[in-house]
């Protein structure tokens, strides 16, 4: 079952709806669909993310689930297969206004909007929750898109400047927020959906603890909160459906557990006493030969592909493989399909990647710039010819590392230990603690240098479905910084940079999705990243959940839309 | 016996200040050795879009530059008058007396989190420690009387391959059996508060207790039937039978109180051990006490979380040390605290 | 069972005057320690002053009850423990405050047998390195290498040579008290200290190891230090015994004038409650017999005065206030030495079955 | 011979332990009659079965590793094959034991007072103050003083010389009829030594019990007996009035004791009489007389002693001997040889 | 030289032994030593003798593993990926789990189908070798400590006696595991495993002296209190001969048994290490590693059965052994 499984998905026309249980029935339509409230659903995933702050948070889950108790400028719409993609005003009225070339973008708020202690949300409100998501030293978490393209001139956030007004955003009115950029950039709606444009009370915000108390502006509020052990979510009555056409708000209230054991979730998810594994990224192993294997189970699963690639950097800047022959010989003698096994196999993997934009985003193209061999399992005469273009004939080593508490990023660097092993490459197991991967490690360009890390696992997802979304992170060569912290472990190519820029410039879609693609066919030529599999995962729907559908944006069933039967 | 009492008490402070000294020195050379600089073990809490400016206010904010002393020092210091940490985030950041320690990865000082999971830990303890003492010790007195019978034989080989297994293993199996397969169990992870649901309570922790108890239980059953055996052949067990007490009295009130003693020794001990954390079960059944705490902490790379947990769980073993020398006295007359 | 070659020139001769050990004032006080920083708040006088001598040939007997600090001078003799103060001389050297090495040289003349024959041999030599071990410490060369001397130093103590190869635990408790004295005799020491070398063996046993201690002071000339608390075998050892009592000589005198005519109330006593085996003389044994009530005093307290006024029955102020000195009394041979204000006169009534206050 | 109604009358007794090493036999073929009111002495060497038989009479050995039988008969039950629960009703009551160390026979963990109170209110259906009242009252009688306060004392706190008394006091709780004393002052000093034994005499007149002490001290056996049986090897092998085993004692065995003894009674005897060699094994008892590896007329009896094991014999009223030697032989070497070498020099 | 007669009495064996024995002979009868006493007593115990056959059956497969591989397995580190189903991730054997198959006799492990039979095996030599070691270092490190202490007594004892404390207050598992969380690559002119394999080693050997350093000085307290060390000083013997001839083969057999008895300790010490990822690095084949990747695959149990097994047959072999030899060396604690 192989070969692009999962763009077919995105052909269905949205809103439909099914009810027959089938494998993948959720992916792409709605299953069960139904307007019935009421109910308390349960959500679990057995280890935290970074933060329920809206204004502190970068995990793809944190913002499919934050738009249950707070609302940002713009949202993905509520809709199953490429219906999801589209973006919408959410406080907005609608999607921004540019004007400057790109360089200034307004929004309307909606009338009668109201926090959840009845106070009306304001222009100013948005302000500020974007303004406090500035202060990376303290919300270390949130993307840096805002600090990166908001013309702050030297502004760095209400804790820092204090006093000061943030001299990017203006607020005319009470439900005006216009943003002045840095640059002109058109895909302005795209940050316009960060949680961080959430509104936040300045009264209220504590800072790093404000994530104990996130006031709501959405339809469910914290009715408790404790830290690491999870959360449960009351309707908010100050919310107003009509002031809000996209959320059904269904259920009564939800109950979030953090921190349960992962196979039971998928026990309880398929025995019906757990709605969802908010994580998203599909069954365990164990349970994965049992949800493949029984019909009954098969057809309450659904196999997403997410816009994720899971991939290898090689460093240019260590030994060998300086030399990009050396580094070809990784790519050749790469063997796929372990790469692809240790990642779970076909269905619970995912696909086997030929470049780094997957599928599902405009722009995507099949390539073929280095052989992955018969079957996929590398093409070892290439390699060896490679090697001994690099005057290595025999091989060499050199590291590789990987997150200690990631099974499956061990598996793989013990798959590629095998297979480049075929060749001579021999490579040495370093596992590093994930926290502190990109901080102190991998991450950090002296330290995998100095310490000859040549190749790093890896793995990214779009931040939105589009080139930028995915790309602007892991292949521009100015996001690398001295301190570490990039997601970038090695791209580093000026020509490349030129062609990133060239490519946010450009206001036209359609040419833009095309440079997007060159610049993956660019950055694979390069040979500085080994592609491993567009991620996919085998997800179980709960018994008694309705309109369930994959969100393609986050790449996970959409909590927003989920009620219970 | 007041008298001994502040001496230990003092030696236990003492203890403690050396643990954490060692514990200190230990996280404070080993990334030096990895080639840590005060900058780059900063770097990790200014966040990405930190420059170096920045980093280096934190390294000297949080007292990375000083020498080992000082920031030892700071750190002894900040248990009793609390302390506060510049550099990181625009606002100073006060951790409050007693101060074990401030993460800056989860925002939060380190002793009110420990002391959140402790009732976690707790339960798991006890409730284990009833287990255990119950069948263990029953089990190492019907033993040691009927020694040679085949219970007794068979007992003991159960206990002998109880101490053997490893209690992850018995851990996951169980996990597998009861729990993913027959669904009997939970199988940890959602821990219900005592308070809120006792029945919830129990019915989440039945199976690391059963768990952590088999291997206790073992443990004991072949230490209480060693000590019965000893004291059963004592002098005084003789005195009791020419007496002409009945065998029950004879077992009970004076083989088994004696024999008890030193199990009571043992038993104060295990508990502080596992009070400070049951690593490996709290890992199995990814229970949220003080155990898993330390290892997500470790995982995590959070050294004041590593270093408040290591003082937390040393200071209950010092603490049981001290109980079980006291209780010692209490129960045997000719032990004369001084 | 033949008697054995007659003792008489030994016995009968009296010892030359000649002191091979000299002891003054000799104490040991072992500090009692409290509170938080272990302050010394008493001390365990468990020697507390004591005078005597032992000359050349001559064996003394050290009695007393059990706790009066017997075995602990029998250590500061052979100074496996320090004094606490007083004055030892050993053949004419100051050895009280000697080191280990300074010691050295002193060891092979002066030996010691243990009292428990189990705990005083090491179960892990052979009896071949047990005996051979005085031989490898002190470096002493032998004429016929350390085997053969250990094999004749068996034979002399009656053990087969043979079993030189042999572990301690092979052997019963008389054997084994056997190897200790011949590891003893290794070294042809002048002095033997012996703490209680029979009291943990059989009855029947306990006459082969004093005979065999008897022998060898004849064949050898050795001079010995017996500690024992059984009245009986010290009188048969013994040409002097000493009487002590919480840490004092209460009275020291030959064996025929201490026996026979004992002048310390606590001796009376001493001697007066060992049980006489004669069925016949029951009654009139339990006539005679005074008895003493109440337990020695602490050594940590003694009383003050006269130690053992708390029990004496002859005990009046002047023993309370006044610590009688070691001397000869009036009418005694010079060497019969008391500790008492009111000596037993020579035949005074001293018993009855009331019991002594 | 002991009159036909003996209070305490043991018949063929055998008490054997298996073991790793082989069968112990500890007790082998014990036969002895006490009357009310009479003390018996048992001497022997160490390990020649004394304590062994005590427990015996007591009923106390284990039925899982002692193998007993013959009969023990106390005033007419046989405590051998008595129901366990009827012997266990006896003890404390009718028989009671005195136990050689009484420290470690005494619990640490209660009070010497309770120990007493649990030995009464076993037999004795009272109140616990009733029986503190009588356990003080023990306490003062065995010369405690100031029983009312050191009623409440822990044993370690008692002198050794109390410990003991305290032992006593509590096996005389319920008055029993059969008092067993196993090496009550061996670990004593002289003087403690003699205030036991006299408190034992005086209370055993008072309470007109049999008693039965166990030592390997003729002296105390002189003292308190008015039969003494000596052991050996786990058989009786002489038996007599105290006076006829001091006086005219017939087997080798008794001589060797005699002549092991230094006495204060006689003058300074140049050289003790010691008997060679050591105490058998019990397990691999020598064959024949089991003492004849250690005994000086062993060839005297043809070879016989090797081989055949001597009967206990009556050679006088009430003397009985296990020995090969002929009568009139064992009396002329006794009165010509040993004797005289006992008291030379007396 | 004559002494009294019957003063040289011929010897007599002692209680518990055929007299005849002696008797007859004359001859010089070669002494049984307590070793040997104590091994026969060994034989005696089956339980004993059967866990000393493991341990020795698992030392030999220890070493020889990689020729019993080479017979009947494979790598243990290379994949098998035709026995395994590449969507489910579970092996396709038709026999149950792919265990008992003449191919891999202990089936294959998820997800690249390694061959379990071999990597138990290798196991072996890590957990051995870690666990001996370790046990070697304590005991040097506790025995020595210990007999100082013991010895010595006074401020060394005292300084002694509060480091064992110590060393026995701390929450040993959970501070090896962030000690082996932070392990540097490269130290001491070592790297990879062999550098993990010496921290391991030190780290659990470093933290278990305490236990024994306590027994070895409770013996030598008791040991010094015996009359024969005084004997020896009365001798003029130095410290340091009484402490080599006198104390320490005395000290061999507690020693051994409480090595014994660590053992098994250490191999559930550096197992549960693994099974929290911090001991030796993957793909190295350690049974607590091999059993926390188990844990992801339970459906699959064989993949936790056979390395569970392994450490649970080891460390009752060392236990059984452990036990017998104490009772052997030790009768007191029968
Ligand atoms: N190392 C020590 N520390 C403290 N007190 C001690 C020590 N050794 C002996 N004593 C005390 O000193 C006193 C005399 O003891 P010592 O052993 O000399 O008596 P003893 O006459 O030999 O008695 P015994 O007949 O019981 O052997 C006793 O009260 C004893 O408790
Ligand atoms: N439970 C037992 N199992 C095996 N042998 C035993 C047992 N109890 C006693 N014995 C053996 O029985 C023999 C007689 O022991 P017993 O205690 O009666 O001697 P004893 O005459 O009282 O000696 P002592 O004077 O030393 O007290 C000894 O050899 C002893 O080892
Ligand atoms: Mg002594
Ligand atoms: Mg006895
Ligand atoms: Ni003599």
């Amino acid at each position: 079952a192989c070969g692009g499984g999962g763009t077919d998905s995105n052909t269905d026309s949205s809103g439909g709806g099914t009810t027959t249980a089938a494998f993948d029935a959720a992916n792409g339509k709605v299953f069960n669909p139904s307007d019935k409230k009421g109910g308390t659903m349960k959500f679990a995933i057995s280890s935290d993310w970074d933060s329920v702050d809206p204004g502190d948070t970068y995990y793809g889950l944190s913002w499919n689930l934050a738009r249950l108790y707070t609302r940002s400028l713009t949202m993905f719409k509520v809709g199953a297969g490429s219906t999801s993609s589209e973006l919408t005003g959410d406080l907005a009225e609608g999607l921004g206004v540019p004007s400057d070339g790109g360089k200034t973008w307004t929004y309307k708020l909606r009338q009668g909007l109201k926090f959840e202690d009845g106070t009306p949300i304001t222009s100013k409100d948005v302000e500020y929750g974007v303004s406090r998501s500035l202060e990376k030293s303290a919300l270390v978490n949130g993307p840096t898109y805002f600090n990166d393209f908001l013309d702050l001139k030297g502004y760095k956030g209400p804790y820092s400047s204090k006093g000061q007004d943030n001299p990017a955003i203006d607020t005319p009115d009470d439900l005006t927020i216009v943003f002045h950029l840095n640059k002109p950039f058109g895909g302005f709606d795209y940050f316009a959906q960060i949680p961080a444009t959430a509104p936040v009370p300045v009264a209220k915000d504590t800072g790093v603890k404000y994530k104990e108390h996130v006031v709501s502006s959405g339809p469910y509020k914290f009715e408790s909160y404790e830290a690491g052990k999870g959360f449960k979510l009351v309707r908010n009555d100050q919310w107003d459906q009509s002031t809000d056409p996209n959320r059904k708000a269904l259920p009564d209230g939800y109950d979030v557990t953090i921190g349960a054991n992962a196979d039971d979730i998928d026990n309880q998810i398929i025995d019906g006493s757990l709605d969802v594994d908010i994580a998203g990224t599909g069954v365990q192993p164990a349970a994965l030969s049992r949800v493949l294997g029984q019909p009954d189970l098969k057809a309450r699963a659904d196999n997403p592909l997410s816009a994720r690639l899971n991939y290898t950097s090689i460093n240019p800047n260590v030994g060998p493989l300086k030399n990009i022959e050396c580094r070809k010989a990784v790519e050749y003698a790469a063997d796929r399909t372990t790469y692809q096994t240790a990642y779970g196999g076909p269905e619970a993997g995912g696909e086997i990647a030929t470049g780094l934009l997957p599928p599902q985003i405009p722009g995507f193209q099949k390539l073929d710039v280095w052989s992955m061999g018969a079957d996929n399992k590398g093409d070892l005469d290439k390699a060896k010819a490679a090697l001994q273009a690099c005057g290595q004939p025999n091989g060499f080593e050199t590291n590789i590392a990987y997150r200690a508490e990631r099974p499956k990023e061990k598996a793989t660097a013990e798959a590629l230990q095998q297979s480049l092993a075929r060749v001579g490459i021999k490579l040495t197991l370093k596992p590093f603690p994930t926290g502190d991967y990109f901080s102190l490690y991998a991450g950090k360009p002296s330290y995998r240098d100095q310490n000859n890390l040549g190749l790093m696992l890896n793995s990214w997802g779009a931040d939105w479905n589009d080139g930028f979304g995915f790309l602007s992170q892991i292949v521009d060569g100015r996001v690398i910084r001295d301190t570490g912290g990039s997601s970038n472990l090695s791209v580093n190519v000026p020509e490349i940079n030129t062609m990133v820029d060239q490519a946010i410039a450009e206001t036209d879609t359609a040419k833009r999705d095309a440079l997007w693609g060159a610049i993956d066919k660019r950055v694979m030529e390069e040979a500085v990243i080994l592609p491993g599999v567009w991620a996919k995962q085998v997800t179980v729907r709960s018994t008694r959940t309705t309109n369930v559908f994959v969100n393609d944006a986050y790449g996970m069933y959409d909590f927003l839309a989920m009620g219970i039967q | 016996m007041v008298a001994y009492i502040i001496r230990r008490l003092f030696g236990a402070v003492l203890t403690l200040v050396v643990v954490s000294m060692i514990t200190f020195g230990i996280f404070y050379l080993v990334p030096r050795w990895a080639g840590g600089t005060a900058e780059s073990l900063a770097s990790r809490y200014v966040g990405r879009t930190a420059n170096a400016q920045q980093v280096a206010d934190a390294a000297h904010g949080l007292g990375l530059d000083k020498p080992f002393f000082v920031q030892y020092w700071d750190w002894l210091q900040a248990i009793f008058v609390g302390r506060d940490f510049t550099g990181v985030g625009p606002a100073p950041v006060h951790c409050p007396a007693p101060c074990l320690g401030y993460s800056f990865i989860g925002r939060n000082p380190v002793l009110p989190d420990i002391l959140d999971r402790l009732p976690v830990t707790a339960s798991l303890a006890f409730g284990a420690a009833i287990i255990w003492l119950i069948f263990g010790v029953s089990t190492g007195v019907l033993s040691a009387l009927k020694r040679g019978s085949i219970f007794d034989r068979a007992a003991m080989g159960v206990a002998l391959g109880g101490v053997s297994l490893p209690i992850f293993w018995t851990g996951l199996v169980s996990l597998v059996i009861f729990s993913y397969g027959l669904h009997w169990t939970k199988p940890g992870g959602a821990y219900t508060p005592i308070e809120v649901n006792p029945g919830e309570w129990a019915y989440s922790l039945l199976l690391p207790w059963i768990t952590l108890a088999l291997l206790f239980s073992a443990a004991y059953a072949r230490l209480t039937r060693a000590g019965m055996l000893e004291t059963m052949g004592e002098d005084y067990i003789r005195t009791a039978r020419a007496k002409g007490l009945r065998e029950r009295t004879v077992v009970t009130k004076h083989g088994l109180r004696a024999a008890l003693t030193p199990i009571a020794t043992i038993f104060g001990l295990d508990v502080g051990l596992l009070l400070g954390g049951a690593v490996l079960t709290e890992s199995t059944f990814s229970l949220p006490g003080i155990g898993k705490y330390a290892i997500d902490a470790i995982n995590t790379n959070d050294m004041p979380k590593v270093m408040g947990f290591v003082i937390f769980s040393a200071g209950f073993v010092v603490i049981a040390n001290l109980i079980v020398d006291v209780v010692y006295a209490v129960i045997d007359p000719r032990v004369r605290l001084a | 069972m033949t008697e054995s070659i007659a003792r008489e020139g030994v016995a009968t001769q009296t010892p030359s005057k000649e002191a091979l050990l000299s002891v003054q004032g000799l104490q040991k006080h072992f500090p009692i320690t409290k509170g938080l920083f272990k302050r010394q708040v008493a001390a365990v006088k468990a020697v507390d002053g004591i005078d005597f001598d032992v000359y050349k040939g001559e064996t003394l007997g050290l009695v007393g009850e059990s706790g009066c600090g017997k075995s602990t001078t029998g250590r500061l003799i052979t100074r496996l423990s320090e004094p606490t103060g007083g004055r030892i001389t050993f053949d004419g050297s100051d050895i009280s405050h000697l080191g280990t090495g300074a010691m050295r040289p002193y060891r092979r003349d002066m030996q010691m047998i243990f009292q428990d024959p189990f705990s005083s041999l090491n179960p892990r030599h052979t009896v071949g390195a047990i005996v051979g071990a005085p031989f490898h410490i002190q470096g002493v060369k032998t004429e016929h290498g350390v085997k053969r001397a250990v094999q004749d130093l068996l034979k002399l103590v009656g053990l087969n040579p043979e079993h030189y190869n042999r572990y301690p635990h092979e052997f019963s408790g008389g054997q084994r008290q056997r190897i200790g004295i011949a590891r003893t005799l290794a070294l042809k020491p002048k002095l033997i200290v012996a703490d209680e070398p029979v009291s943990a063996l059989d009855v029947s046993i306990q006459a082969q190891v004093v005979n065999l201690l008897e022998d060898l002071q004849e064949e050898l000339g050795l001079t010995y230090v017996v500690i024992a608390h059984d009245l009986s075998v010290v009188r048969h050892i013994s040409d002097r015994v000493a009487v002590m009592y919480l840490g004092k000589i209460v009275e020291v005198a030959d064996r025929e004038s201490l026996y026979s005519n004992p002048r310390h109330p606590y001796t009376v006593a001493l001697m007066s409650a060992v049980p006489v085996p004669n069925p016949r003389r029951r009654e009139s044994n339990q006539r005679e017999r005074v008895l003493l009530t109440g337990d020695v005093p602490s050594p940590i307290d003694p009383p003050s005065g006269c130690r053992f006024r708390t029990r004496c029955w002859k005990a009046q102020e002047i023993c309370a206030t006044t610590e009688p000195p070691l001397v000869v009394r009036e009418g005694d041979s010079p060497d019969h030495a008391t500790a008492c204000h009111f000596p037993v006169a020579d035949n005074e009534e001293v018993a009855g079955r009331s019991k002594a206050a | 011979m002991p009159a036909p109604d003996a209070f305490l009358d043991v018949r063929d007794l055998r008490i054997h332990f298996p073991t790793d090493d082989g069968l112990v036999k500890s007790v082998d073929g014990l036969n002895f009659k006490l009357q009310r009111g009479k003390t018996l002495g048992i001497v022997g060497e160490s390990g020649s079965g004394k304590s062994v038989t005590s427990l015996g009479i007591l009923g106390l050995h284990n039925k899982r590793n002692a193998r007993v039988s013959g009969e023990i008969l106390l005033d007419g039950t046989d405590i051998v094959s008595a129901d366990p629960e009827a012997v266990r009703k006896m003890r404390g009551r009718r028989m009671a034991m005195i136990f050689q160390d009484p420290l470690s026979a005494m619990h640490p963990y209660y009070t010497v007072g309770h120990q007493i109170v649990e030995a009464y209110r076993v037999h004795n259906n009272v109140s616990k103050a009733v029986a503190k009242k009588h356990a003080i009252d023990l306490l003062g009688r065995v010369g405690i003083p100031q029983p009312d306060r050191r009623v409440d004392d822990y044993p370690h706190q008692f002198s050794g010389g109390m410990r003991q008394r305290a032992m006593i006091a509590m096996a005389l709780s319920c008055d029993p009829e059969l008092l067993i004393a196993d090496e009550p002052t061996t670990a004593l000093d002289v003087t403690v030594q003699a205030q036991i034994l006299d408190l034992m005499r005086d209370l055993q007149q008072e309470f007109n019990s049999a008693l039965i002490i166990i030592t390997h001290d003729l002296g105390v056996v002189a003292e308190l007996a008015d039969d003494v049986l000596v052991m050996y090897g786990g058989k009786c092998i002489e038996y007599g009035s105290a006076v006829t085993i001091f006086e005219e004692p017939e087997h080798p065995y008794t001589w060797g004791l005699l002549g092991s003894m230094p006495r204060l009674d006689r003058g300074v005897t140049n050289r003790l009489m010691p008997i060679k060699g050591t105490p058998p094994s019990l397990i691999n008892v020598p064959s024949g007389c089991a003492f004849h590896p250690r005994c000086a007329y062993e060839p005297q009896t043809g070879g016989r002693g090797t081989t055949e094991v001597p009967e206990l014999v009556e050679s006088g009223r009430g003397h009985l001997v296990r020995c090969h030697l002929p009568v009139a032989e064992r009396k002329r070497i006794w009165q010509e040889q040993v004797r005289p070498k006992l008291e030379a020099g007396s | 030289m004559v002494v009294g007669p019957d003063a040289s009495i011929s010897d007599q064996v002692p209680v518990g032994e055929p007299p005849a024995e002696a008797e007859g002979s004359q001859k010089a009868i070669e002494g049984r030593s307590l070793g040997q006493i104590a091994w026969r007593r060994l034989k005696r115990d089956k339980a004993a003798m059967a866990g000393g056959i493991v341990i020795i059956l698992l030392i030999l497969i220890a070493i020889f593993a990689p020729l019993i591989v080479h017979a009947w397995g494979y790598d243990p580190n290379s994949f098998h990926q035709e026995t395994m189903d590449p969507a489910t991730q579970a092996p396709t054997s038709t026999f149950p789990f792919g265990a008992f198959d003449s191919k891999h006799l202990m089936g294959v492990e998820p997800p690249f189908g390694r061959d379990i039979f071999s990597r138990v095996l290798y196991g072996a030599r890590i957990s051995l070798l870690i666990a001996f070691l370790a046990t070697l270092l304590s005991v040097v490190i506790g025995a020595t400590l210990g007999v100082i202490a013991g010895y010595l007594g006074g401020w060394a004892d005292w300084l002694i006696s509060r480091a064992m404390d110590l060393f026995l207050a701390f929450p040993i598992l959970v501070f090896a595991i962030a000690l082996a969380g932070v392990i540097p690559d490269k130290a001491f002119g070592l790297s990879g495993d062999t550098l993990r394999i010496v921290l391991l080693i030190f780290i659990i050997g470093f933290f278990n002296w305490g236990y024994m350093a306590r027994i070895v000085r409770g013996q030598t307290l008791s040991l010094r209190e015996r009359e024969f060390v005084d004997a020896s000083r009365s001798l003029g013997a130095r410290s340091g001969y009484i402490l080599r001839k006198e104390l320490l083969p005395n000290l061999v057999a507690p020693i051994l048994i409480y090595a014994t008895l660590l053992i098994p300790t250490n191999i559930l010490f550096e197992a549960g290490l693994s099974f929290l990822g911090v001991g030796i690095r993957p793909p190295t084949a350690t049974w607590g590693g091999m059993l926390s990747e188990a844990v992801r695959y339970y459906t699959m149990p064989h993949f936790m059965f056979w390395p569970g097994l392994a450490i649970f047959v080891t460390v009752l072999a060392f236990n059984l052994f452990g036990d017998g030899l104490r009772d052997a060396l030790d009768p007191k604690t029968r």
